[in-house]
């Protein structure tokens, strides 16, 4: 019995040590003002400069991200990182281990809640989870930004401002940029054609709405053209997309969302996709999907943006994917300004903090294609 | 040591569950010191975080529950998370959609737990078929179920404020500024329950011995195949409960997920003393289990680090507590 | 006999709490058959545990072929020529024959293990033995006894010079145990060393040159077997004189009710067509040798296992049992030949383990009524003597039997007109068998009626007032106990179809 | 003189018997189910299809084909699918965040698998666990370490265009304009490698002796720990090269994924013939098994069924393929 006392110990002491140790590479950034940055920044700045830095210290930020998978988010958290440097602020970034943990993110938002910050920066995976933290956070008087989807249909007052992409028009300008791409093979087409979009899935509200945005633009384009849609797929996107929908379609889009987020997952979906003889185009609503296409396209020879070749749309960046741009496997994508929404994000929070009123800011997206990848205006919003 | 485990008062809550409760006021103790280290400004030591503790117990310690009394027959579920979600899409999709009574829907998610569990029951009692197995592969019917019945779409179930709302009491109520883990007194009378089953009813006497011989009671003239089955369809009704306690958290809940909350569960339940092999399980050890676990989690939250963490020590927390019991009862024999 | 092969001397070896072995000695001859003989717990186990390098002893030496030796495990043991052919049998079931022989030495042929090889030396083995066995042949499709037949050509394979049997005639029908003792007499006569363990002391008396007994991990001491007589050895095992007096004639009466009829039972492969009656406080043996399909009929009858076809009457009246809850409801209780597997839940109480099959007697509405629960167990203990510190004792720390009166008692709560006492007696030592005895006999006295499967003829003639005799599944003689000899039964015991 | 239990004339066949039954009824329905998918869904007859089905099970052969040698000892290996991930995240980690060479992150990859199967192994055959339970507790562990050392960021492996993505060619050839599905060359000569050792070796003889009696196996002077532990480090090792083959086939991956993937991976092996219960079990079987799964995933989409429909027929598919072997074990018994 004493040696199981030991064992139990042992282990307690275990996490212990496991927790101290592991104080290295911790994965979140709990910045402290460092000389350094501070000097410089004393030097390049007038006086008056310097006595605000003195004033932020105080300030710690906590911010609940939809998670760290994506380059997206390292883009983000990148982009926090270094305005947080530079204002000199302790920030501290954290999200659930996937985009569907949805109880971890509120647990998430509980632990910054309760470690009393400044303020609170807030990617909510569906707003109606956070619902009574919103209001907790409103009556302890912490003022909570929303970023990158935002945090929509939040109640009155909780959410100072957002600043966020606004996913459903960037779905919009994927769609726009396709339909150019390929409407003239849809006039020539003798009977329906098949735009396939591909999702990682229909619970996340931004994935959801570039999904809606780009078939409710597509379905609107082509409308003005005269040709019938439908959508068919996945039930989520066919009940929420707002587009006329006729019995005799000519274009068809269709929704395919895997059972679970896995890349082997949505590479079966964009096969089944592509081996209909009827499809024209694809759109992969965010990194994992358009990912997926690009893997499929190695078995694939059809896609591209050549003649008779399906064309592919992405969205954000990635290695992959500018590769994948580059070599005219996707004709474009679309790139949200990830560094630019962290950067905005701490300059939001300090601003709330400091009781100033702050406003809404879409910090926008750009259609990126083989031709203006390297100029330096979309450079800066691309991450490898 | 021996007069300590001698003394009345320790007999009567048992050893093992003292040293749990010893580990968990440890570990409380060590997350209280190291939070402020760790992440200046901060602390441990509240009521808030008491509360969110409990918020997470709550579903986790009846989905623990449940297995516990899988696991005394020596079985194992691995359905209960995507029942639970299964459960809650498919009564919440009622509430919302089809305008069904309350009431009504929160016996339906307790139902469609009850239908799991039936069925997990029959396949390894009549089946014959390995428990582990037939879980894995339920747990993939109730995902597709769930999403099939909602049509792939995540169901929100009302918030406090709305018409409906009062649901959410049943974890928590806001009384004078105060908030009152109801849930938590659910938790424990739940557990009350449960462990006047296991330990006093002839189910609870049945279920430990088929755990510990099933061919000698079954050759007693008991009708075992009815009481293993009758431990699933706990199991399953428990998780059933929790998915209300889960929708009372979050409000949210997806279609093809939850099967991330097995291993907790199963982690609580082991580390309370219930062993994997059966005929051993303690509804007490089960319920701190999963306060520790619980407590791991907000804990490593507050320190500052990501819930991977939590995965790495709960992992190693289980092996380190299965190698004692392991140990101690070769020696024993 | 020839020279000293093997001395053990000395031996001493302790484990938490018991003192296992007790300097004991022992020494084989080349060419001889040395029985080890003791009451179960004795330690003749141990003692070959030790010999073979599975424990380490404590104290004293073991010699062999004139070396001192300590094995660390059982390889290095068979490779010097120490063999043990297991109680248990110890095959691999998915392997074939010849990999089960050659496990753990297979032929290689450069990094590939070569089966054909393999093949052919187990052919050339098994022909050396006279055993027809295909090598090739999976193991799990094998009879026991052909199992056991493999088991031996390993031993022998190994190039043994020490062969140790536990038991080995345990599961062989009388055909095998004679090709058995065929074998044993060839190794014999090839002089090499052979220690045989059996509680059959018939086979003792046929097979071994020297007995060793030995009594609560001590050594009591070496006999010339032909020199002995079967009391010698009991008395040596026990300490005490036994008497084991035959019954003479049937304590019941011809016209007393018949509680229980079978007819035209048919189950599986090992019960074909086996009807009989069983009358009120009667104790109806059931004889014949392993396989003979007794343990089969029970377990159909008692609706362990499932049955094709016959008709069951209790008290008259036709039953249709289809589980053991069936038979329960009947009043029949069935006490397993297995009692770890089937008869008790080691990690319970007595008292729980006493309730198992009555437990809704001890019910407060919802809820058990562990007051009443205890009076009851504890009831039966006084009653039956069983050695325990309370009923609140855990099954396991009691002894084989009084664990078997812990499931007696279960049966006696339930209030059971009809048992079937499946080897009520084995691995139970020698004091607690006669207590058993006389518990059936009141038993019977006070009405119960009572079916004794028993491998044991003295046991047989001892207790039966009835005996019926099976083989190969069929019925193939019913005795009265005056009729009753050795000859006849085992006469009837071996026909064969 | 041998006792033909059961069988007819039929499955008493020495080609049948040598095949083995199952296989070719699986092989049987194999081939209904691609009859049935190419008339159904035009899509299933084009080459890309076919190269989409290799693609789907390279890495499910691997992972299948290890877990095969756990389940012949009687155990089982849950960590593999989360696992995979981790590795392949691991030795992604080190060619895109750490600039090393290609060669350093496979070998990565591999070293993983290699120590990770062996803390499995030590566990269960050192540390006396359940199978399940141990590889259940490294499977939170390896989810865990997964996301810390990415610091929680998905990896996407050099596409075959760089300079670096020789990887994925080594999995899919292009001569001219084809792709050619070089893989199957190496899973073929794995699996002939493991077929090999399996059954012409000392160490694959043993370990088909455990898993039929390890207490027989253990007398006979076998060292019975250290080839248990060696079922878990092939299976860890072949879990390295399904990494490899998955990041060939589908280049990224996230932390805290591939729960789910041991699923398919052991219904495949079950599905061709190896048993729970252990000691039996082939690589061959595995493999067609394994493609059964595949083609399921591939071909289950093409006839237009949504991913939750999936879902609910892979969990029956499962619960039939155990049921068969638990009927096929009691027949033997």
């Amino acid at each position: 019995m004493k040696k199981k006392i030991l064992a139990v110990l042992l282990s307690t002491a275990m996490v212990a040590t496991l927790l101290a140790g592991c104080g290295g590479n911790k994965a979140d950034t709990t910045t402290t003002e460092t000389p350094d940055a501070a000097e410089t920044e004393e030097a390049a700045e007038p006086e008056a400069g310097a006595e605000e830095t003195a004033d932020l210290s105080g300030m710690s930020f906590e911010i609940v991200s939809k998670g760290l998978q994506h380059q997206y988010w390292q883009a983000v958290l990148k982009g926090v990182e270094s305005k947080a440097d530079e204002l000199g602020v302790n920030v501290h970034f954290v999200g659930p281990d996937s985009e569907s943990n949805i109880d971890q993110q509120v647990t998430q938002l509980t632990d910054a809640l309760n470690a009393n910050p400044t303020a609170i920066g807030l990617a909510a995976l569906s707003t109606d989870s956070v619902m009574d933290l919103l209001q907790q956070a409103m009556d302890a008087g912490v003022p909570i930004i929303g970023f990158d989807s935002g945090v929509p249909d939040a109640p009155e007052g909780s959410v100072l401002a957002n600043c966020s992409t606004d996913n459903y028009a960037a779905g919009g300008i994927a769609a726009e940029n396709v339909y150019a791409a390929v409407s003239e093979r849809i006039a020539a087409a003798d009977g329906t054609v098949r735009i396939g979009v591909v999702a990682q899935d229909n619970t996340s509200e931004s994935v959801v709405n570039r999904g809606l945005g780009f078939i409710d633009k597509f379905a609107e384009l082509a409308a003005a053209d005269g040709y019938g849609v439908s959508v068919v797929g996945n039930d989520t996107y066919i009940d929420r997309a707002t587009c006329e929908v006729s019995d005799d379609a000519k274009v068809i889009i269709d929704v395919r969302v895997p059972a679970s987020v896995t890349s082997e997952l949505s590479v079966a979906d964009v096969n089944s996709l592509l081996g209909e003889s009827d499809i024209l185009a694809l759109y992969g609503s965010n990194e994992h999907s358009a990912n997926a296409i690009i893997s499929a396209a190695e078995n694939h020879s059809e896609i591209g943006t050549g003649e008779d070749q399906v064309i592919c749309a992405g969205f954000d960046s990635g290695a992959a994917q500018l590769e994948a741009v580059r070599n005219g496997v996707l004709l474009g994508s679309i790139t949200q300004a990830p560094v630019a929404m962290g950067e905005t994000l701490v300059e939001l929070l300090v601003a709330a903090a400091q009781g100033e009123t702050v406003e809404d800011v879409d910090t926008g997206c750009q259609w990126y294609t083989a031709e203006n990848i390297d100029d330096p205006e979309i450079a800066q919003n691309l991450y490898e | 040591m021996e007069k300590i485990k001698q003394n009345a008062i320790v007999k009567k809550i048992g050893f093992n569950r003292l040293v749990l409760i010893c580990v968990w006021i440890l570990l409380y103790i060590l997350f209280a010191v190291l939070t402020p280290i760790m992440r200046p400004n901060n602390s441990f030591v509240s009521y808030a975080r008491i509360i969110s503790i409990m918020r997470y117990a709550c579903f986790m310690g009846f989905l623990s529950l449940g297995v516990t009394f899988v696991i005394a027959t020596g079985g194992i579920d691995f359905s209960i998370g995507p029942v639970m979600f299964c459960a809650a899409l498919i009564s919440g999709y009622q509430l919302t959609s089809r305008d069904w009574p309350l009431a009504l829907c929160l016996v339906l998610c307790i139902l469609v737990g009850t239908i799991f569990g039936i069925i997990n029951g029959l396949l390894v009692t009549y089946g014959g078929l390995p428990s582990f197995i037939t879980s894995m592969a339920s747990m993939m019917i109730a995902k597709g179920v769930g999403s099939v019945f909602t049509k792939t779409q995540s169901v929100s179930w009302p918030q406090s404020t709305a018409e409906n709302g009062w649901y959410r009491n049943l974890l928590s109520v806001q009384a004078g500024g105060i908030e009152i883990p109801v849930g938590l007194l659910i938790l424990f009378a739940g557990a009350a329950v449960c462990a006047v089953i296991l330990n006093k009813t002839m189910a609870g006497r049945y279920i430990l011995c088929i755990g510990s011989n099933r061919e000698a009671v079954r050759l007693s003239g008991v009708n075992t195949k009815k009481w293993e089955t009758l431990a699933y369809i706990i199991c399953g009704t428990l998780a059933g409960v929790a998915a209300i306690f889960y929708v009372a958290k979050n409000t949210i809940v997806q279609p093809g997920l939850g099967d991330t909350f097995n291993n907790d569960a199963i982690a609580g339940c082991v580390m309370g003393g219930t062993s994997m092999t059966g005929g051993v399980a303690s509804i007490g050890g089960t319920l701190i289990g999963v306060l520790i676990i619980a407590l791991l989690q907000e804990g490593i939250l507050a320190m500052g680090y990501q819930s991977h963490y939590q995965y790495i020590i709960t992992g190693i927390i289980v092996l380190v507590v299965v190698y004692a019991d392991l140990r101690s009862r070769r020696r024993r024999n | 006999m020839g020279d000293v092969i093997l001395t053990m001397k000395g031996i001493d070896k302790s484990f938490p709490g018991v003192h296992a072995l007790d300097h004991v000695d022992l020494e084989v001859r080349k060419g001889e058959v040395h029985a080890l003989m003791g009451e179960n717990g004795a330690g003749k186990s141990t003692l070959m545990k030790v010999l073979t390098g599975i424990y380490h002893k404590d104290s004293g030496t073991i010699t062999y072929e004139g070396k001192e030796v300590e094995f660390s495990n059982p390889r290095e043991a068979q490779d010097a020529g120490i063999v043990i052919v297991h109680q248990e049998l110890n095959m691999m079931g998915h392997l074939t024959v010849a990999q089960n022989i050659f496990i753990g030495r297979e032929y290689m042929k450069g990094k590939l293990i070569d089966d054909k090889r393999m093949n052919e030396e187990a052919r050339k083995l098994f022909d050396q033995l006279g055993i027809d066995i295909d090598p090739t042949e999976t193991m799990s499709r094998l009879t026991v006894g052909k199992q056991q037949m493999c088991e031996i050509a390993k031993a022998i394979s190994h190039e043994a010079k020490v062969i140790i049997f536990d038991e080995p005639s345990a599961a062989l029908t009388e055909a095998e145990i004679e090709e058995l003792f065929k074998i044993i007499r060839d190794l014999r006569a090839k002089q090499m060393g052979i220690v045989y363990i059996s509680h059959r002391m018939d086979e003792i008396k046929v097979i071994t040159d020297r007995v060793t007994v030995m009594r609560d991990g001590g050594y009591v001491g070496t006999l010339i077997t032909k020199d002995c007589t079967k009391d010698d050895i009991i008395n040596m095992m026990v300490g005490r004189v036994i008497y084991e007096d035959p019954k003479t004639e049937s304590a019941v009466s011809p016209d007393a009710p018949v509680v229980l009829k079978v007819e035209h039972l048919n189950a599986g492969r090992m019960v074909k067509d086996v009807s009989f009656e069983l009358r009120k406080g009667e104790i109806l043996g059931f004889s014949g040798l392993m396989g003979a399909g007794r343990t089969e009929t029970a377990r159909a009858l008692f609706g362990a296992d499932p049955k094709q076809s016959g008709d069951i009457y209790v008290n008259g009246k036709k039953v249709d049992i289809k589980s053991p809850q069936d038979a329960v409801k009947c009043g029949i209780g069935y006490l397993s030949e297995d009692r770890k597997r089937f008869g008790i839940v080691v990690d319970k109480t007595v008292a729980e383990n006493s309730t198992m099959a009555s437990l809704e007697y001890y019910m407060k509405g919802l809820f058990i009524n562990k007051k009443k629960e205890n009076e009851a167990a504890q009831k039966y203990v006084d009653l039956l003597k069983t050695k325990t510190p309370g009923v609140d004792q855990l099954v396991v720390n009691l002894s084989g039997g009084n664990q078997q009166k812990v499931v007696i008692a279960k049966w006696l709560i339930r209030n059971c007109d009809i048992l079937i006492f499946d080897e009520p007696t084995r691995g139970i030592d020698v004091g607690a068998k006669s207590e058993i005895y006389q518990l059936m006999s009141e038993l019977a006295a006070e009405g119960k009626s009572i079916i004794m499967i028993s491998s044991e003829m003295t046991e047989i003639l001892r207790m039966s007032d009835r005996i019926v005799v099976m083989c190969e599944g069929r019925k193939t003689g019913e005795l009265s106990i005056e009729e009753a000899t050795q000859e006849r039964i085992m006469h009837a015991a071996t026909l064969r179809e | 003189m041998t006792d033909k239990k059961n069988g007819n004339a039929f499955t008493n066949n020495p080609l049948v018997r040598a095949i083995g039954l199952q296989k070719i009824v699986v092989l049987l329905v194999l081939v209904v189910m691609l009859v049935f998918f190419t008339s159904v869904s035009s899509t299933f007859r084009q080459y890309s299809t076919v190269l989409s089905i290799f693609d789907a099970t390279y890495y499910l052969a691997f992972l299948a084909m290890g877990v095969t040698f756990c389940l012949i000892t009687g155990g089982v290996d849950l960590s593999i699918g989360t696992g995979m991930f981790c590795y392949a995240l691991a030795g992604g980690y080190m060619i895109t965040h750490k600039d090393m060479p290609v060669i350093v992150g496979i070998l990565v990859t591999l070293a993983c698998g290699l120590i990770m199967g062996t803390i499995n192994g030590l566990i269960v055959s050192r540390g006396g666990h359940a199978p399940f339970l141990a590889t259940l507790c490294t499977m939170m562990i390896v989810r865990g370490l997964g996301a810390i050392i990415t610091g929680g960021a998905s990896i996407t492996w050099p596409s075959s265009s760089s300079p670096n993505g020789w990887t994925r060619l080594l999995f899919k050839i292009p001569i001219g304009d084809t792709r050619y599905p070089l893989g199957i060359v190496w899973v073929l000569l794995v699996a002939v490698l493991l077929s090999l050792f399996l059954n012409k070796t000392r160490p694959g003889r043993y370990i088909i002796a455990i898993g039929s009696n390890k207490e027989a196996t253990r007398l006979s002077g076998i060292n019975v720990a250290n080839y248990q532990m060696l079922a878990y480090i092939i299976s860890g090792l072949c879990t390295g090269l399904g990494a490899l083959a998955y990041c060939s086939a589908y280049q990224s991956m996230a932390p805290s994924g591939g729960g789910g993937i041991e699923l398919n991976a052991i219904g495949g092996a079950i599905i061709g013939g190896t048993s729970m219960s252990g000691g039996s079990g082939t690589v061959a079987g595995t493999i067609i098994g394994v493609c059964f799964m595949s083609v399921l995933q591939i071909g289950l989409p093409m006839i237009g069924l949504q991913a939750n429909y999936q879902q609910i027929i892979i969990g029956i598919v499962l619960i039939v393929a155990v049921y068969i072997d638990v009927l096929k074990n009691k027949k033997l018994a």
